[in-house]
């Protein structure tokens, strides 16, 4: 029997269907532990962000608190965490092995992913404009590194999802991709977390001083 | 396509191993560079030797000097040590757990490929003229102002080869997790799988801090970071504590997967179930959390303040406990067991008292007020020496005796084996014994001449000729593995006889297939089991003869990892050469376009069919006979 | 001559004690012979730290020797099948409990002697006429050498610590460039002198050191610093209170009376520029502001020194041979050389007793 | 890839899990509001803050926002992620790891890297 070209129908589609065949498995498994190492590979960035913040050169000028712009981050937070509950639909659809549905959810979840990060490199375009570059203070390069190593991440989910989302246009849903949907989602998820912490502990932390 | 012995020319084989995913083959491409770094970083140890030789020694420059310590501590951790052990892992642990495969085979191979290239990345500093010199430790401070591109090729080569290790831990992983044969509970698994298990997991939580510790070195260093530049309010006190975040458990990284050999190696030639399997488990397991615990013990002369000195000190401390009871479980496997001295045996025996005098030196260096004294003199040296060369070195070789026939069909020399231990061990601790006096005696480590009449002449010699007995016996291994390829006498499935765990019930080396029948496993040391209940082949198949499916090779990995390799040239050469930035950009767009080639096809793999299986086990059945 | 005739004096009891002190290297370096209350409670510590380290070597290597000789299959035969325990509960508690029992009385000294030897409380300490009651030294580590600045006492110098005997005396440690580490093997453990702040520390001296084989006490930069990091010594010279305070008067008078060996010599080192990186006058700091010539080491005390850039045998021979190529002495040191061209050969032998006059101590 | 267990529902099992699924995505969103309306807690908090209106202190707005974060990260992984299913033990352990980790990273360089 063949993941590829295995015809289902909603009743025989598996409860399951990331992690009904061992590849499956190992690949839902593998990319949980990849986000177990990501956990600290940010915990490391938000430690370094933490330890340098608002440190500078003798009379640098820009700070947390006179730098950060809260009605920008809401709408950013917003913005993702609608993504998040676009791409839990998206899940849904998959488990009812509803193909359309889930392909719309997740172009949508796209979309607001990609309004995300335009708003972001817009923050960064002005701070820039500001004088408030990578290289300015220990704080700049720390608060980059930890923003701009999430944003990096949201740029690769998009590239990942509008892959998926073309490759498989035409081919429906089988047991190959579905686990290549699921763990997109997993991921996206992940990197809202993520963002929960930066909106946290950098900005609203930031804004508190 | 599948079938097993095909006659191909010198390029087809060439092909053939570049682009392999085959388990057993990386394990084999594994021990290969490892072995080659491990002569590298071995002659690096040598000419360090010789330029202390005697005191105001001017065998090498000062900044030769630096240079070698910083490539031989890099190159033997990162390229030698781990890369070996991982070779073992790959070819052994899919074996002991009834595995077809690993569970990412490609991302398998992707993890070698990165491995190799990053190393040869590293060393290829040598050519330029360029090396690093900051030490393995790379201190921030002293890295910054570092001129030239050695450290450069340092962090570069690092990230390329520490994403590879993270890859491989991450497929060891889910390999044990999910592809355990049937009836091969977690209680089931032998220790080597445990610890490699183990270890993983280390990786998994303590690569990642070195990524980002590598990246801001990267960013301080070229394109204008400010991370560790403290007139830009930076603090270089971060890399100490990203370093040894990583540092720290990295040297459990090393030692767990040697404890694992050694459990195997113990209860095997003593012919006995290891003793207090459950506390073997649960000591590794400890010693893992543990090993995250204690990273500033590397750090208490940085000035961070008795109470964290003495929380350190005292959780380091910890450590020696779960040690100790793998020690004595080691000692009471042995006793009242049937002890046979084969050359594995031999280094697992000279393994146990080397180890521990390693380990209770560390204990004592655990001791934040005693460490003030030891802390970077010749003391930590051979501190770090008594475990890593009397704990995984030996280990290295004593796998390498062990599991050489079931990888390569054919037995090293056994007396060859023994002059070599010989030869290593009373080097070994000629070499470093003395250096515990030495540090005692007020000698700083990383120094490339001393003085003389600082009463340090004579030790320095004793340690120099110690190093050279070891050169003599690792020259001995090398002639030794030479013959045996050359004679190539081929072996039975276990041809120690001893043999407790699954990879002893296949044949050596196993077809790639690995079994042909899943097996089924009815207790620990399975192979002794079903021998002792009667079944000569110590096999107990779990489903009948069926198709197999196999994944295909593939040279993706060689090509995403050679992107890699070429943009790290081009970030190195941005900003002297027009060709850099290009070439930076050329070589992310490779790897990109391997990386979407993988992502967009489809890669299912292929059956072997049921009549192949029986076909090619037919085969080695015959070939067994004559 | 003083020396020479002491030497003969203990020979014969230096022979005795040469076997046993072959073990613990030399005085002036050697951890092993403490010369102060640091030195000694780290040496305790280890004291204590190797009887329990050499008793567990000991059980472990008996139980193991015993197992090998006694369970070898040369004596049980070849086809012996040994019975296959599994383990023993009380075993496994003795060998987890006695090491947390070992290790819980090392963690308890261990701790104590964390605080104790961490404790700086009484560094600003001042008497009621708000004197300072301790010795501080502020000590800068640079590329390869070692500034010393007595704040309190309004003078600096280099390469050469000098320091009373019997008292704590407190140091704040920083590197001025990349990170050193401060260490006085014989003395007490180290401290590293990091870029971005200040670590604090005490020893002890107890010992005078004009009783060593050179006369100072041996320290050394303990973490690696660049190329010459092998070189970065320092000494350090330990004198009774009185002699001390003798000492610091006459570091006090260098800013009035500078002693000139050689006029000519003085003329070289001014016209050469030297005088831009070094200064001859160790109160050249004024309120721990330094005020001149402190991008190389303060030469107040050059002649008094045991060595010359804190390693090289202390002689107008080195010292030239220091001048004139300070590279292929101390590979990447911030001190340019001198070529006959720029230093005449004549100009250099009257620099050189010049400098080697720059005393402050009585000979 | 070898075997897929293909079994096919009954009509009433069908229906089952349909309803079983409408239920856990009206779960979902309804945990979506709450973090929605605690991501607007937090906010409103900070910037009620800064604006001195309701006359917060900080000892209060700091510990409130950073639970709040630690409440909207479990919803996160409990419902999003789905891991409270069955076969999430070893993704369970692997983040809760991760997390004791990672949560020593930070804390050690806030209590020793301090000058
Ligand atoms: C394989 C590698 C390996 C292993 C296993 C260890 C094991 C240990 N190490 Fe070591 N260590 C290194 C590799 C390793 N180390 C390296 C490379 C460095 C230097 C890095 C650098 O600076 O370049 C270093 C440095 C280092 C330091 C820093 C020293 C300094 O720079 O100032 C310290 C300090 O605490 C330390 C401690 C320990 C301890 C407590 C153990 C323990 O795990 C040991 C436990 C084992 C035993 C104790 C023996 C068996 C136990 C018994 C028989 C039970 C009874 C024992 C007692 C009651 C004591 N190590
Ligand atoms: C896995 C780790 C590992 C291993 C195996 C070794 C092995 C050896 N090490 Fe090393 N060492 C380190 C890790 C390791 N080391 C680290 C991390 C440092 C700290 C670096 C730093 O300060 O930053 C260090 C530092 C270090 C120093 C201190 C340098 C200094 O501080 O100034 C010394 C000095 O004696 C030394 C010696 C040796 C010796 C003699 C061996 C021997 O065991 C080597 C034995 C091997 C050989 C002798 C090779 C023989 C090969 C041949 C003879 C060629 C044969 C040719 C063919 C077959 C073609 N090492
Ligand atoms: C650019 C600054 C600079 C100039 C100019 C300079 N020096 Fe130096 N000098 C140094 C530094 C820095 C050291 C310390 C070198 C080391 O030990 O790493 C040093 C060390 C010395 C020492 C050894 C000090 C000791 O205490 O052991 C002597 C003597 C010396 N210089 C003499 C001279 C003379 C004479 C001249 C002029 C002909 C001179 N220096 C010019 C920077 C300078
Ligand atoms: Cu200064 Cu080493
Ligand atoms: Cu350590």
């Amino acid at each position: 029997m063949d993941v590829l070209n295995h015809k289902f129908t909603p009743e025989t589609w598996p409860e399951h269907p990331e992690r009904a065949t061992l590849e499956a498995k190992n690949k839902f498994v593998g990319f949980w532990l990849f986000l177990g190492g990501e956990t600290i590979l940010f915990a490391t960035l938000f430690a370094t962000y933490l330890a340098l913040r608002n440190s500078g050169p003798d009379g640098f000028e820009h700070t947390t608190q006179s730098l950060y712009d809260l009605k920008l981050v809401l709408v950013m937070t917003l913005l993702l965490l609608t993504s998040s509950l676009t791409s839990v639909y998206a899940v849904y659809h998959m488990r009812n092995f509803n193909f359309k549905k889930m392909q719309i959810w997740m172009s949508i979840t796209a979309l607001l992913g990609t309004g995300f990060l335009m708003v972001e490199v817009y923050e960064f375009v002005h701070y820039v404009g500001l004088g408030f570059t990578f290289g300015s203070s220990a704080f700049a390069s720390a608060f980059f590194t930890l923003v701009g190593t999430h944003g990096l991440h949201v740029a690769v989910g998009l590239v990942w999802i509008t892959l998926l989302i073309w490759r498989n246009a035409k081919r429906g849903l089988n047991l190959y991709n579905a686990t290549k949907y699921y763990t997109f989602s997993l991921y996206w998820h992940f990197i809202d977390v993520v963002w929960v912490f930066i909106f946290t502990v950098v900005y609203l932390m930031g804004v508190i001083g | 396509m599948s079938s097993v012995a095909q006659k191909k020319g010198f390029g087809a084989a060439v092909w053939d191993w570049m682009t392999t995913v085959d388990h057993k083959k990386i394990g084999i491409l594994y021990l290969l560079g490892g072995a080659f770094f491990f002569v590298l970083g071995g002659i690096e140890a040598l000419f360090i030797r010789w330029q202390l030789l005697t005191p105001q020694n001017d065998f090498v420059t000062a900044g030769m000097f630096n240079d070698l310590i910083t490539m031989h501590g890099t190159t033997m951790i990162f390229l030698a040590a781990m890369p070996i052990l991982f070779g073992f892992m790959n070819a052994i642990v899919p074996l002991q757990i009834g595995a077809r495969d690993v569970a990412f085979p490609f991302i398998n191979s992707l993890g070698f490929w990165m491995f190799m290239l990053g190393g040869i990345f590293l060393n290829l500093s040598w050519l330029f003229g360029e090396v690093p010199d900051a030490g393995w430790t790379s201190y921030a401070s002293l890295s910054l102002v570092s001129p030239g591109h050695g450290i450069d090729f340092y962090a570069l080569g690092l990230q390329i080869a520490g994403a590879g290790t993270l890859m491989a831990g991450i497929n060891f992983l889910v390999t044990i997790i999910n592809m355990r044969a049937p009836g091969m509970t977690y209680m089931r698994m032998p220790l080597f799988t445990w610890t490699t298990f183990i270890a993983s997991a280390m990786i998994l939580f303590a690569f990642p801090p070195l990524t980002v510790g590598l990246f801001f070195l990267t960013f301080d260093r070229m394109f204008g970071g400010q991370f560790f530049n403290h007139l830009m309010g930076g603090n270089t006190i971060i890399w100490e504590h990203i370093f040894w975040i990583f540092g720290h458990p990295e040297v459990y990284i090393l030692i767990l997967p040697a404890f694992g050999i050694f459990s195997e190696i113990f209860s095997t030639f003593a012919r006995k179930r290891l003793f207090g399997y459950p506390s073997m488990v649960f000591a590794t397991v400890l010693i893992g959390f543990l090993g995250f615990m204690v990273w500033a013990h590397h750090m208490f002369t940085v000035g961070l303040g008795p109470t964290a000195n003495a929380i350190f000190a005292v959780a380091t401390m910890a450590i020696a406990v779960p040690t100790g009871v793998k020690i004595f479980n080691w000692l009471l496997t042995m006793w009242g067991g049937s002890i046979k001295v084969t050359t594995p045996m031999l280094y697992a025996l000279g393994f146990i008292p080397s180890f521990v005098m390693g380990g209770v030196t560390g204990v004592m260096q655990g001791s934040a007020p005693l460490d003030y004294q030891l802390h970077d003199s010749y003391f930590i040296v051979a501190h770090f020496h008594y475990v890593i060369v009397g704990g995984v070195v030996l280990a290295i070789l004593a796998g390498t005796h062990y599991w050489w026939p079931k990888m390569f069909g054919t037995m090293l020399n056994e007396t060859l084996g023994k002059i070599t231990f010989v030869f290593f061990f009373i080097g070994f601790h000629m070499t470093f014994l003395i250096q515990h006096w030495l540090g005692f005696w007020g000698m700083p480590r990383r120094v490339w001449t001393y003085m003389p009449n600082q009463g340090w002449d004579l030790a320095n010699m004793i340690s120099t000729i110690g190093a050279i007995s070891m050169g003599i016996g690792v020259i001995i291994l090398v002639f030794n593995a030479i013959m045996a390829t050359i004679k190539n006498e081929r072996v039975g499935n276990d041809p120690w006889g001893d043999g407790r765990t699954l990879e002893w019930a296949i044949p050596s080396p196993p077809p790639f297939y690995n079994f042909p029948q899943t097996p089924l496993v009815r207790g620990l040391d399975s192979v002794w089991l079903e021998k002792m209940d009667g079944n000569e082949s110590g096999f107990l198949p779990a489903e009948p003869v069926k198709d197999i499916h196999m994944p295909y090779g593939s040279i993706l990995p060689f090509i995403m990892t050679l992107g890699l390799f070429i943009a790290g040239f081009g970030a190195m050469f941005r900003l002297e050469h027009a060709w850099g930035l290009p070439v930076l950009v050329g070589g992310l767009v490779v790897t990109f376009f391997a990386m979407a080639a993988r992502s967009v096809r489809d890669d299912l793999g292929f059956y072997v069919t049921k009549e192949e299986v029986l076909q090619t086990e037919k085969e080695i059945a015959q070939r067994g006979h004559n | 001559m003083k020396k020479g005739l002491k030497k003969w004096r203990l020979f014969s009891l230096l022979t005795v004690l040469a076997i046993f002190l072959a073990g613990c290297g030399q005085e002036e370096i050697s951890t092993l012979m403490p010369a102060g209350q640091v030195g000694r409670d780290q040496f305790n510590l280890l004291m204590i730290a190797a009887a329990i380290m050499l008793s567990v070597i000991f059980v472990v290597v008996t139980i193991y020797t015993i197992a090998l000789v006694k369970f070898r299959r040369s004596k049980l035969g070849e086809d012996h099948i040994p019975e296959q325990t599994e383990g023993s509960h009380f075993l496994e508690m003795v060998w987890t409990v006695i090491p947390i029992i070992l290790v819980l009385i090392f963690a308890v000294v261990t701790v104590y002697y964390t605080y104790k030897l961490g404790d700086v409380s009484a560094m600003g300490a001042t008497d009621e006429e708000g004197n300072p009651e301790n010795l501080v030294v502020d000590v800068t580590a640079k590329l390869y050498w070692w500034e010393f600045e007595y704040k309190d006492l309004g003078i600096i110098t280099a390469q050469e610590l000098v320091v009373p005997t019997d008292e704590k005396v407190y140091f704040n440690l920083i590197a001025a460039d990349v990170k050193h580490s401060f260490w006085i093997p014989a003395v007490g453990g180290k401290l590293d002198t990091n870029v971005e702040n200040v670590n604090k520390f005490y020893l002890v001296f107890e010992k005078e050191s004009k009783d060593l084989r050179d006369g100072v006490f041996y320290g050394k930069c303990a973490e690696l610093c660049g190329p010459s990091h092998a070189l970065m010594d320092f000494k350090v010279k330990s004198l009774p209170r009185a002699e001390f305070d003798e000492w610091v008067v006459a570091m006090q008078n260098t800013a009035d009376e500078k002693p000139v060996a050689n006029q000519k010599g003085e003329e070289v080192f001014v016209q050469s520029g030297c005088i831009g990186c070094h200064a001859t006058d160790a109160t050249a700091v004024q309120g721990g502001v330094k005020q001149s010539g402190t991008q190389g080491p303060n030469l107040a005390t050059f002649g008094d020194r045991n060595r010359v850039a804190g390693f090289m045998p202390h002689d107008a021979e080195n010292l030239e041979d220091w001048i004139r190529d300070t590279q292929k002495n101390k590979p990447g040191n911030k001190m340019p050389s001198y070529g006959e061209d720029q230093i005449s050969n004549d100009e250099m032998d009257a620099l050189v007793e010049y400098l080697m006059g720059l005393k402050v101590e009585e000979k | 890839m070898a075997e897929i267990q293909v079994t096919k529902r009954t009509p009433a099992q069908q229906q089952l899990n349909r309803k079983r699924g409408k239920e856990g995505m009206r779960n979902q969103i309804m945990m979506f509001s709450l973090m929605i309306f605690l991501t607007l807690c937090s906010f409103g908090m900070v910037v009620a803050y800064q604006n001195d209106v309701l006359g917060m202190s900080g000892y209060f707005v700091l510990p409130m926002v950073l639970l709040i974060a630690a409440v909207l990260v479990g919803l996160q992984f409990y419902y999003f992620m789905h891991m409270a299913e069955e076969e999430h033990g070893i993704p369970q352990f692997f983040m809760y790891t991760g997390m004791i980790l990672g949560g020593l990273v930070p804390l050690a360089m806030l209590t020793i890297v301090w000058w």
